[in-house]
This record gives C-alpha cells, structure tokens and sequence, in this order.
C-alpha cells in the first residue's frame, strides 16, 4: 500500500520512470501541461501496487515525483 | 505598404513553417523581407518566437516593439508579446491553449480567437494547426493570398512530407474560411 | 521572381568566406554565432578546405596565424569572451603582418553576459584589446548581403596589408534573415605572398616576428606599422551617407541601429523633421573626414549605439570642434526602437 | 501515509531549464543530496562551469560562483585557498573541462588542489547546441562533425578520468554514469566519495559521469539511455582509476 | 642621513601589496615584472600568505576571481602578453564586481615585442580590453614612492567599489630604484564585505555572476555599472598639476615621460619658456575636468606619451574645444630624452 | 689534414646568445644536424616557443615563425594543416610547453598533428631568471620557491613524456638527455626518430631533452651536468614511452 | 646640483657593487637618488650598465643620454656610449681591455685612461679593479668624497666578505692617487 | 696524428670539452676573449695524442670546435 504523485507541471514527459517502473504503474497523461509536454501520470488503483521502490523517483530528472508508503 | 508579424508558441507547433511560407512568399512579390527567428537559450527554452517584416520599401529594424499582428499559439506566448498590440493591430489566439480570460489586449486590437487545436483535430490530424492559423491570419492580409501561399509551400515543406501537401492547402482553407466566419 | 536566397546573416558570411577562397577555419563554439562553423564544417570538405574544431579561442586564433603564414586565407569565428581570450593572439599577428579574418558576432558583457544583439566590443575591436600600438582593419555589417560582401573584402584587405581583418556584428545581423546575392559582385583573385613561410628551398629563409632587439629596432617596427595603418585610413574608408544634403541633424550609427535609425529617420521626415545617417561601414578606418565634412555643416549629432557610448569617442574626434553631439545608447542587449530613437531626435533638435 | 522520497533540502523547487530527459537533473539532484547527507551544504561553494550547468545556482540552495568558462578549477584554487576551512566543487561539462579548460583541470589536478570535480560527460557541447568535443565518439556525428568524428583529422575521444588518475595529485578519480537505477545509486555513492576525500584533505578529486544530451544526440530520452550503455561505456569504461587510502599523499 | 630605503619600483610595489594586507598572489612570469612575485614568493609566507606560481596569466586571473570573491585581498601581476590573455578575466570580474588588483609593467608590442620601456597598453587598461561596457581603476605611479602608494591606494579602491584595479607602469618605473618610504601613509583598514561568498551558513545563499537573462535585467545590470563608474569619476580623480598657473604650454604625460618632461620643463623655463605640467595619476577616473579647466586658459597642449598616441584620445574629448593640442610619442621602446621634448615644446609653442 | 668534425650546413655562424654551457646549444646543433642528414632543412619550418630559445632564426638557417608563449603546437597544427609537405617542427620550453602551453600540447597530441615537438626540459624557466616552472623537482629552490618546492602546495613536477605517451594520437614519445656524450648521441638518434615519424605520417612525435640551465641553477655549467645525472634522471626517467610501428594509425 | 653617470663593464667587474656605493653615499647626503641597473635579455647577454642620476631637487628622467661621467671598463660599453659624452664630461677608459686608439670622443671630453686590471694585479688582486675605477671616478667629485664612500661601503659588501673592506678602501684611495696624477 | 681548433671568441669557458676529452688535451687559456671569457684552448703538441674522437665538439654547446684528420 504505497503511491507516488507526479507535479505534472514539472514534469517533462522523458518518459524515464516509465520505462524503469518495474512494476509498470506509470503512464503518460494525454492532456499537455501548461508547457506543452504531455506528463506521466500515476496509473489508477496502483496503489495496491507501488512498493515505494523510489526507482522512478531516483531517475526523474526533475524531481517531480514524490512516493508515499 | 509596410507589415510586421509576431507568431509564438513551443517547439513543435510549426511556426517555423508557417512564418518561413509567408517570408518566401512575400518574397517572390519581390517585397523586401526580414525574418528573425529566435535563438540560443530562447530556443533551447522550447520556445519559438518569428518576427517577420515586410515592405515595399528597405526595411529598417528586423525586430519589432508594435506588431502589425500577433500569431500566439499558446498561453506563455501570448502573456509574452500582447501588450505589444497597439490600434488597428489583429491578435490570432490558440484558444484551444489559451483560457479566454488571459486574453487583455487595449481596445482597437482585432481578436480573432480561434480553438485551432480541435479544428484540426475535426480534420483529421493536429498536426494541421499551424495551416489553420496560417489561412486565419492571410484572411484579408493586404499583400497575401492563398495562392500566394499555395507557390511556395513547396520549398517549404521537407521532401519526404510532400504527400502532406494537399491537406496543408485545405487547412489554411479552412483557416481562411474560420476567419471570414468571424469577420 | 527574385535570384536572392532568404539567408541566415551568418551562414552569408560563411559562404562569402568560401567564395573569397577561404579554404581553413578553425573554431570553437559559442552563441551566437555558431551557424558559421557548423555550415562551415559542412561546406568546406566539400571545396577541399579544412574545418578543426579546435580546442579553444586560443588555439584557434593562433591555427589561423599558422595558417595565414603559409600564405592561405584563414579564419576563426567568436563572440565576445572568446575575442578577449584572442587579443594576445590579434597583438601577435599585427606584431608578424601576418593576414587573417576573425568575426565577432558580439553578445553581451562584461563577463558572460547574455547572447541578445548588443554592440559593446566596439572599443576592444576598434582600439586594440591586446597590448601595444596595433591596428585591426574593422568591418561593420548592417544586412546579410553585407555580411557576405563584407567578409570578401575583409579577406582581400587583410591580404592588401598583411593585417588581420574583424567582422564586428551584432547578434541580430548574424541570426535574422534576408533575401541574399550569394556571388561575389566582382572576380576573386588570391594575391602571390612572397614573404609566406614555405620552406627556404634553396633560397634565403624567412622568417616571421614580431620581436625586435636591436637598438632602436621595435620602434622602427612600430612606425612602419603606423605608416600602414595611415596608408589604411587614407584608402580604405567605407560609409553609408543618406539623405544628409538637407539634414539638419546627422546619426550616426552601424549595424543593427543604424537600420533602427532609418526607421526612425523614416518616421520623422514623415513628420517634415530633416534628418540624416552616416553610417560607418569601416570602423577602422573610421570615416572621420566624411563626418568632420558633413559635421562643418550639420551641427548636431546624434549617435546611436547598442553599448554605453563607444564609437562615440571616434565621434566627437572627428567631428567638427563646434558640432553638439547628443548620445542614446541601450547597453546589455537593450534595443533602442524606432519610437525612442524619434524621441531622441527630437530631443536634440530642441 | 508518509513521504519517504521528496526533494532534499539542498535543492530549491525551481523547475530546471534541462531538456526533457537531460540527466544533468539527476546529477544535479545527487551533488545536492551529497551535500545534505554529509552535512556540508552550509559550508559548500559550488562553482559551475559555463554550459548547461551554469545555472547551478537556480537549482541548489548553496553559495555559488561563476567562473569563466574552463576556468572553474583555476577559480576554485583561488578560493579554497582563501577558505580551506569550506567545501569548494567545480561542476563541469567536458566542454567545460576536456577543452577550453584543459590546462587549469591539468595543473590544479597536478598541485593536488583540495577541491571535487563534477565531471559531465556528454560528448558534445550542448548548450551551445551539440558540437563535437573532444570526448566525442569516433564516427557520432555533431553540427561540427556531419560527417563523424574522424580519428585521422580529429583524433579520438579523450579520457579525462585516466589521464588525471595518472597526476599524483589526485585522490580521487572515477567514472560512473546515469543511464540505470543501479549506476544511479553508484554515482551517488562515488560523489559523495569525492567530496569525503575533500573533507579529509587528500587532494584533488573527480567524478566524470556519463550523461545525455539527447537534444544534440537528436534521439528520445529513452534511446539516449541506451547510447550510454552501447556506445559509450565500450570507450568510456565505468569504474575508480585512483583512490588514495590514508594520508600517503601529506 | 634619511627614513628611506633605496628601492626597486617593483619590490616598493610588491611591499606595498603586503602593507595593504594583501595576502594571496597567484602569477605567471614575464619581464620586467619579475621582480614582484620573486619578491612575493619570499615575503608573503613570513605574513602567513599564499603564493602560488600558476600554470599561466589565465590561471592566476581567475585565482584572483576566486579569492577575490572569498572578500580576501588578492592580486596578480604580468606584462603586455600575459595581461592580454587576462582581458576574458578583467570582464568577468568587472561583471561579476568582485575586488582585486593587477599589475601591468609594459612591455613592448605589438606581439612579443622588447622589454624597454613603454606605454602600449593604456587603450587596454583604460578603454576596456575585454568584451562589453565596462571599466577598470587604472593607476599611474611615476615614482618608486607611489608604486608603493598606489598599490596600496588600489587595494582600497578595488574593495570600495568592488571592481579591479591596475596599474600601469612602464618598465622603467617598475626597474629603477628611488629612496622610498616603504611605510603606509594612513592606517590600514580591512572593510566589511558581506556579499562575499563563504558558504551559506544558515543565511540566503549568494551568488556571484555577470550573466542575466531575464528581461532587460542585462542592461540593468550594465547601467548599474554605469552609475557605479560616474561615481568613481566623481571622487577618485588623482592628479598632479605642476607650474601651471603661469604656463602658456601645458605638457601632459604620465608615468616616465611625466618625469622627463619635467626636467624638459626646468630647461626651458632657464630658457624663459614658461612651461607647466599636468600629470594624470588616475587613468580611470581620467582628469577631465582639470584638464578641461586648465585648458580654457592654456590653449596649447602637448601631450608626450611612449606610445602612437593612446592617453591622446582623452585629452582630445577632455580638452576645451579650442586647444591646440600637439604629440610627441616614441613607442616600442623608445625614450623621448629631455632635450626632444624641449625641440617638441618649441615647436608647439611658435 | 681534413676537416672531420665542424658547424652542419643548416648552423649558422652566429654565435648563440646562451649562457656559457647552455645545453641549448647542444639541442640546437642534433636539430640543425637531423635536418641535415635527413635531406630536409630545405622544406622544413621551425616554430620556437617563447623561451631561450626564441632565437632559433638566428641559429638555424631555415624559415622560421615565432609563436606566442605556449601555442606553437596550435600555430604549427595551422602551418601542417595547409602544407602537409612541409615539415613542421615545435621547439618549446617546458614553461612554453608544460606550463602555460599545456592545453595546446595535448589536444595536438591527440589529434594526432603529424608534427614534431623537440622539448627542452630544464626544470625552470630559464629565459624570465629561472622561476618554478610545472617541472621542477621537489625541494629545487627557484626564484619563486625559494623555500623549496613542495608537493602539499605545488604537487609533484610534472612527466611530459609519459603524460602524451598516453594519447592516442602520439605516435612517439621519448626522455633522452644532453648531459654525456653517449646521451647525446642517444638524443641526436631520438630526434631523427621523430621526424622520422613525421615524414613517414605517422603522427606526433615528441622528444623531451633534459637539458641544463647552469645559470638559474647557480651552479657552474660542469656541475649542472652532473645535476642532471643525480637529480633529474631519478625522477625523469630516460627512456621511449610510445613507439607507433606500422601504420596501425592511418 | 645635477650629476648623472653611466658605469658598464661585463658582469664580474663588480660594476653593481661600485654603483650602488655611489647612489648611497648620495642618499645619505640628502640628496635625490635614481639608480637604473639593465635588466632582462640585456642582463642575460652577460653586459651590466648602471645609469645613476644624483640631485638637490627633484630628478625627472633616471634614463640620461649625455652623462655627466662614462665609466667604461671594457670596449663593448665605451664602443655602446662613448658617443654619448658631451663637452666637459667624463670618460674613464679601462685601457687594460681597451686598446686606445678605439677612444674616440668629441674635443672637450675629460678622459681618464688607467689600465685598471693591471693596477689591481699590482695591488695584490684582480678583483679591486673596480674599487680602483670608483677612486679615480670620485677624485674631485663636486658631491662626494673618500669619506662618503667609506661611511657607506659596509652597507653594500656582503657581510661575509667584511675582512675585504679594508683593502678595498685602499683601492679607492689608490684610485684616487691615480686620478690626482692624471690631472 | 689529429687536432682540434677552438675559435675562441664564439667559446664561453664551459669547459666541457676539457672534462670530455679522453684525452685531456683540452686546458684553459689564461687571458679572456672579447667578451671576458677565459676560453679553451687544444694543449701544446696535442696533435700526437688526439685521435680525433670528437668527443669535445659533441659537447661544445657553441659549435666553436672543430677537428681535423
Ligand atoms: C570563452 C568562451 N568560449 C565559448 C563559450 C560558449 N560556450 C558556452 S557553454 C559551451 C560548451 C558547453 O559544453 P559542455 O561544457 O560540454 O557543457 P554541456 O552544455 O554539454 O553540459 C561553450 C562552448 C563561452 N561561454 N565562453
Ligand atoms: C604570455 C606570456 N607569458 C609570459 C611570458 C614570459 N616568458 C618568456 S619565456 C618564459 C618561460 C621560459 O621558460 P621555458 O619555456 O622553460 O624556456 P627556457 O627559457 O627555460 O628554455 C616566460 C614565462 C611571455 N613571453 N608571454
Ligand atoms: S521521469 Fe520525471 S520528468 Fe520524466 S516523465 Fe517521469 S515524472 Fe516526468
Ligand atoms: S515507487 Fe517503484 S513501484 Fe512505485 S511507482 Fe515508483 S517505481 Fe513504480
Ligand atoms: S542541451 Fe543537452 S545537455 Fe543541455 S539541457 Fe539539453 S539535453 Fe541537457
Ligand atoms: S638562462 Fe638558462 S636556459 Fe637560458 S640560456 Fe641561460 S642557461 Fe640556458
Ligand atoms: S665546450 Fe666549447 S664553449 Fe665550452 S669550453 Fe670547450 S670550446 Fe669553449
Ligand atoms: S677529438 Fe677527442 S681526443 Fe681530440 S681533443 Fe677532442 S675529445 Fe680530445
Ligand atoms: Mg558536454
Ligand atoms: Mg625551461
């Protein structure tokens, strides 16, 4: 029972905590933010999931994610 | 006759485009040309910001303080240049990026606000934004038409994205139509 | 129908470098100026010609001293931090005669500084930022065709008096673009360079310097290079005058701003007020007997610049003793649009 | 539930200027996180390089200085000079370091200046928009390079963490690199290494990481990731080159 | 019997780097200036000092950036081609307005040139050698005393307006030996510098830098400077102003041929000649208006430089507009003898 | 009688501005003899750092261009680069060269400038009055470090010929020195070697002399050779450290 | 009161050594003091000048090129600076390195020839040779004597050649002797 | 049956060719040279004993030996 929240403002959309989530629980937003990327997004109900390995927040670029457990 | 346009947005609207097809096309009028893209960090910011200047005279300052008109594709650009706009100037706004409310521009300034993100998307492809914007802003522009237009687009659009051609041409159509619409 | 191609100020340079048979750049990156070396990495190999991406502004500027002294045309291209790390590079290629063509796409300073159009190297060009009496032939493009003329003749001129030759433009001249002639508007002849150091195959050895012991010896040097440099001034002077027979003020202007001025001048004879331009295109040589001419008649003077007031100094030597000459500058990439430089004038007419 | 990942205190929430994917971010995020777990943060000056580093300053809540480009080691002898007593690092690009600033990285190296190098390695210029340096890959082709980099008219590639592990100054130099969670978690690990052979006064000390630059690469974020792996650790091979144990060196 | 020590010019200025609590020196070698970091080298470890032999002029520029920023009084010294490769450095610390001090002994130029005494470099020091608007403190000493004075009075006006002082002097200066009094002549105070960089320590971080990229903030930044450099001409002009109130010729010269023209001056004033002198100790802040003030009464000028003709620029725009103002310069290392300047004198007087 | 020994045809009869048992003089003549014997004073260029031995024109009779302090090898990468049939030779000091030069070296190196570096090592910077240069030994007293130099302050003197051996674009690297006759003859073979190699494109080629400078040294001119053999030998080995065979290069 | 002199020999003559007993002495007297030595590539080519310049007011350029005395002792210093002298100055010539008829001065010039090593050589030792060349240099100088000299000389020989002072005082007054007789 | 000239206004008293030769037929002069240098000079008689090595002119920094066969 963990989770992580994305700024989606921050966010850049390089797509890396996706590729390295190894639980898959990351996807991409299909609205653009302010800027005109089209962030990541906390996949529903992954909660049950996420075991606040950090992985994604330790290769985000732009400290946009946060995790919670 | 003397005309200077700002068109702004990020990186991967087309601007570059769309300013370059007008830049060539006053060109071959054998008008005198200035085109100024931006660069550096500006560029490495995401941003894209052309002033384009014409003139059947030589042309003095490339980079201009009072558009004859502004292209804003989406919100910061907008925020950026408007208070640029003095009378008599035209503003094109991306309302499909741009929240109706931001838009405070001194009066005598022609808006045109258009949601050109859901037009193109109803044609069939997003990628079409920049031809609408570009058909909305020809619409009645003194020195330009479609045909105009319709020459040169060629020498514009990269040699692999030809069979893109025909569709460009009905964008800025459909541009032209928008705009006719909302005068 | 037009035979002109829409062209990047600095990419015209570069290909007017190619056609003036530059055939060596050496180079090290900075904004803005870097279309140069990359259109020049491209287009050289391809007429023969050797493109290194050097090192550094140092290295570069002393690969073109080797260069230039085999004889080939030779360049590098900077803006300013760069240019300063060059000056004792520029003082050396005086101090040998040895020709060569820098450009300097200025950016802002002092220091880093940010990379919008700005005209603050004008002293460190014009005046000599390296050390001793030296003298660099200065050329000031104001549009792109000029950026490729006037990198052909700012290689022809470096050859005439074994010199180096500066391209000084402001960001704005090197990034925007314009419908541009790309052929040299007269035949391009590469001069025979008997003192190029070839070898001495047989003959007596040469020998390039710019170190002088004997007694009396460097200052002899040095009033040989003055002699060139008064031969320069005497010859080589290039402006720009405009509607200056009924002005009743005169700017004064180059690059960038000199185009702003007309703009201006534009918006104000509009309003029936008589103003002229003299713009220098040689920096140096300065223009100083066209301005100390038209100055005997038009008594005031208006001088704009993107710095804090450098030609300015060259200004007020030249002009007549009784002119008043009034300044606008907008330092630190500030531009001074048409509408203040209207106020400006009229200001000084008061 | 609680936070167990945010930003650490050393880092401002200011969004950085990087391209999307640029790992500048993570090295960015690592020196900071260093800097807070060593507990230096309050006594550290940090002195970019110029590139696309030379905001430093927007992203870190530490004193920092400006330095011209390639002269940050020569800017920080002057100053670690003038206050041994605080922690002084340079954050450079290879640019920055292998290019214009050869001859200051060489020299303070070789005195053995108690100072860390941060060392980027990305291959090209970036902030200049991604011209071949000398850390270039043979055959990449940069805006200076279209052609690739050729050994016969450009020379190969420099190893800066190699050639200065051969100066007796040194203390510290190693090579890691950020395309992997793992290789992450080891260039961590070596920064703050390099700045604990600072805090002891062994000398001089460097880490050079591999990183990104996928806008001059002109690939995705995700592809630039797997160039490092593929192109360049085989020439750039990760691992400590020179680590000083015990105060030999004094 | 006498309190003064015979003394070097360039050991009385090294000496008084210490007086001023100068206590960091970085350098890189070149003739005629040798004498101070070999000075240094020995002295400043006795005051707990640093010295550091650096790899070159650029090393030891950006050494004096970065102590500078830590608030401690640092400097480096060279010569012609080592203060060239310094220009980049003399711009970001003038952006970055951080305090510190470097000593031009000139050399010969252009390029490598001779080792006699000369004075190529004042464009350099006082025009801006590096990139962009900006200026530096440039000194003049003229005897052994003032090496020792100025460099002390350098140390304090760098700290007080944050920017860096030079000074200028030529070779014979730096080399010839005077009885010096080799004590300050005013109590030395260290000043508060709270903007310097010495970790954050629980306050706001801080930062210094020359780069601005928000709008308009550059050219902010710039006039900033600009106000801070008036203020500099307002208070710091040094000048010596010597048998004028008589004169019908007024020479102005700084440095060695302010010396020679004063043993000029005593010839021709046994020949009736009345002849005075004004003798510029700041470079920047220029003595303009002195300069000016003398000039509407004496209106002819001859300005005697070892040089083309460099401090002449100042005088030009400084002087009143009807001067008559004449040169008589020898550069690369020629040495304008008493008995020149007096056939100079003459001429300009007929 | 004949004549069995006297001045190579590219000497002239100047005579040197050296200080009496100056081995520069020696390095001068195995130059002037190489070119000889090797058939091509008459199209090879010299391009002396600045140094005692800025003077080269007066000596060699061969073309000559003066280079700033330290860049000759950026001058001569320009020289080479347009006229590849020449050959083209540096001449530096190791201030000129390891000092103030040492960006410019390196990256020549490692591009590979198919040039010749004849480099003069005589631990201090003997033209200026004999100053601490990058390769003075430890303890060696200088006019700028007077107390001896220290290697917690200065670091330790600096191998040129070792450092370079470690570019790949170096095609030879060697340590001989000029304080015996058998060593001599060992420099005059290593520097034919070296242009060899450039006339041969093999790449650069560099030849460090151990060479005295008696004057700064404060010792007589026999008592400096003596000084090479006991203090400088030790701590600047003798010896080849790079030795391309085959043009694995080209 | 205005007196400069130029003394040149090669290094070893102990020219330093003289010269800088001269400029003492002088401050000590009160009196404006310059003393140039040569420096550089000059000093490297093994030549030593001294231009020393003594006044009762302020002295302008410490660089003359009419002194008041030439000390030359060896040919390649007279040959560099006889021509320098002007009437009433003085040369003294080191004829022990200088063949005679290599004098040449214009009328009015004072020259002093003394074969001053062999002198030295008689004294007992080659190196008082400049002590000889000071004697003779301040024999009827108009603000210096033997006294003068003498109340400084400890100051500038080397504290570990003390025991040389006496007879290098003996020197100077032998010079003197000489001097005397040559007028 | 060899010999050496030394040109003594190019020597400079180094005296290398005297520590060198084989043969020590290398001695000092006894009056200096135009510059003031106490040049080098091939002993007396020498000629029987040089073999002509060239040992002294291998090491005479200024060219200013030369030997004859
Ligand atoms: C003296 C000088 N030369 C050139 C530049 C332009 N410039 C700015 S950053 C840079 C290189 C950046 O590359 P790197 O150091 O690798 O950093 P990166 O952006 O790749 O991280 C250059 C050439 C400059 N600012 N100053
Ligand atoms: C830019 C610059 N800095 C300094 C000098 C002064 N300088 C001339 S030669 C030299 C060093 C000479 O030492 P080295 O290269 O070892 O040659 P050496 O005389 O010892 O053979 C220096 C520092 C200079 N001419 N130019
Ligand atoms: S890693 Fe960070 S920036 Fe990249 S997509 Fe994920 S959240 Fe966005
Ligand atoms: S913490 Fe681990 S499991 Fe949770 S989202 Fe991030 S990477 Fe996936
Ligand atoms: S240009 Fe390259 S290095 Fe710079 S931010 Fe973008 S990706 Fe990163
Ligand atoms: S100073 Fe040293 S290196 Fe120079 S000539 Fe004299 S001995 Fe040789
Ligand atoms: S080696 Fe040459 S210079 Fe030295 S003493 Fe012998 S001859 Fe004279
Ligand atoms: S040739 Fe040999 S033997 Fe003859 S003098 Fe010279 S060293 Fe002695
Ligand atoms: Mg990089
Ligand atoms: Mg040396």
């Amino acid at each position: 029972m963990a989770h992580i929240t994305i700024d989606a403002d921050r966010c850049k959309g390089c797509y890396f905590c996706i590729k390295f989530c190894p639980k898959q629980l990351i996807v991409v937003s299909d609205k653009h933010n302010r800027v005109g990327y089209f962030p990541a997004q906390f996949s529903e109900g992954g909660d049950d999931l996420c075991t606040a390995c950090k992985t994604c927040a330790l290769m985000c670029p732009d400290t946009a994610i946060e995790v919670f457990k | 006759m003397y005309y200077d346009v700002i068109m702004t947005g990020f990186g991967g609207q087309g601007i570059q485009t769309i300013s370059l097809i007008v830049a060539l096309a006053s060109m071959e009028k054998n008008l005198e040309v200035t085109y100024l893209p931006s660069y550096g960090v500006e560029k490495r910011g995401g941003r894209t910001n052309v002033f384009v200047v014409v003139s059947d005279e030589e042309i003095g300052s490339p980079i201009i303080n009072n558009p004859s008109a502004l292209l804003a594709l989406d919100i910061i650009g907008l925020e950026f240049y408007q208070n640029m706009l003095g009378k008599g100037s035209v503003l094109i706004a991306n309302t499909s990026l741009i929240p109706e409310d931001k838009i405070k521009t001194k009066e005598g300034v022609n808006v045109l606000t258009v949601k050109i993100n859901e037009e193109a998307i109803a044609m069939g492809n997003p990628k079409l934004a920049n031809m609408i914007t570009l058909g909305c802003f020809v619409e009645g522009l003194p020195f330009l038409d479609f045909n105009d237009l319709k020459g040169v687009i060629g020498t514009v659009i990269p040699a692999r994205l030809k069979q893109t051609i025909p569709d460009n041409l009905k964008a800025i159509e459909r541009g032209i139509e928008i705009a006719k619409g909302l005068k | 129908m037009t035979d002109k191609k829409l062209t990047k100020g600095n990419v015209a340079l570069a290909e007017g470098a190619i056609q003036a048979g530059c055939r060596y750049y050496f180079g090290y990156p900075i904004t803005p100026q870097n279309d140069i070396p990359e259109y020049l990495a491209r287009e050289l190999p391809k007429h023969g010609g050797t493109f290194i991406p050097a090192e550094s502004e140092i290295a570069s500027i002393n690969m073109v001293l080797g260069a230039g002294a085999s004889g080939e045309r030779a360049m590098t291209s900077s803006s300013g931090p760069g240019i300063s790390l060059m000056q004792e590079g520029f003082s050396y290629i005086a101090g040998s005669e040895i020709p060569g063509l820098v450009v300097n796409i200025m950016r802002c300073g002092p220091g880093l500084g940010g990379i919008s159009p700005t005209q603050g190297d004008y002293m460190q060009a014009v005046h000599g930022g390296g050390h001793g009496d030296y003298r660099n032939i200065v050329l000031a493009p104001a549009s792109v065709q000029e950026m490729f003329d006037l990198t052909i003749r700012g290689f022809e001129l470096a050859d005439k008096y074994r010199m180096l030759s500066v391209i000084l433009a402001d960001a704005m001249v090197g990034q925007f673009q314009e419908p541009c002639r790309l052929t040299p508007d007269h035949p391009i002849v590469l001069p025979e360079k008997p003192w190029a150091l070839k070898g001495r195959n047989g003959q007596k050895p040469k020998l390039l310097k710019s170190l002088y012991l004997g007694p009396g010896e460097q200052e002899g040097h040095n009033l040989d290079l003055q002699k060139k440099y008064d031969e320069v001034r005497a010859n080589e002077v290039l402006c720009e005058e405009k509607l200056l027979d009924d002005a009743e003020l005169m700017i004064v202007a180059f690059g960038t701003p000199s185009r702003i001025a007309k703009t201006a001048i534009r918006m104000a004879r509009e309003q029936g007020l008589k103003i002229g331009l003299l713009r220098p295109i040689t920096l140096f040589p300065f223009p100083e007997k066209q301005l100390y001419r038209h100055s005997e008649r038009i008594k005031k003077i208006l001088v704009v610049e993107m710095n804090t007031g450098q030609m300015l100094y060259d200004v007020k030597i030249a002009a007549h003793k009784d002119a008043k000459i009034s300044f606008y500058g907008r330092p630190g990439g500030g531009i001074p649009f048409p509408d203040e430089v209207l106020a400006e004038i009229k200001k000084a007419l008061e | 539930m609680n936070r167990v990942f945010s930003r650490s205190e050393c880092l401002t929430d200011t969004p950085t200027h990087f391209c999307p994917g640029c790992t500048h971010g993570i090295a960015h995020r690592l020196v900071a996180e260093a800097l807070d777990e060593l507990g230096i943060t309050d006594r550290t000056i940090g002195i970019p390089g110029v590139g696309c580093c030379v905001f430093l300053y927007h992203y870190l809540t530490i004193d920092v200085l400006e330095a011209p480009h390639g002269r940050a080691p020569a800017v920080a002898t002057g100053m670690k000079r003038a206050q041994p007593d605080k922690i002084i690092f340079n954050y450079q690009g290879d640019g920055d370091m292998a290019a214009i600033g050869t001859s200051e990285i060489i020299h303070a190296a070789n005195r053995g200046e108690n100072i860390t190098v941060i060392f980027i390695n990305n291959t090209v210029y970036g902030m200049t928009g991604g011209q071949m340096a000398p850390t270039t890959l043979l055959g990449q082709q940069t805006t200076t390079s279209p052609y690739g980099r050729n050994f016969q008219t450009e020379g190969y590639p420099i190893r800066m963490a190699e050639l200065l592990a051969t100066l007796e100054g040194v203390a510290y130099s190693a090579r890691v690199s950020l395309h992997k969670p793992k290789n992450v978690v080891q260039a961590k690990k070596a920064i703050v290494k390099a700045f604990e052979m600072q805090i002891n006064q062994m000398g001089f000390s460097m880490v050079e990481l591999l990183s990104t630059c996928n806008t001059n690469w002109r690939v995705s974020p995700v592809e630039a990731l797997d160039k490092i792996e593929n192109e360049m650790i085989p020439y750039f091979p990760l691992g400590v080159f020179k680590e000083r144990t015990g105060k030999d060196f004094l």
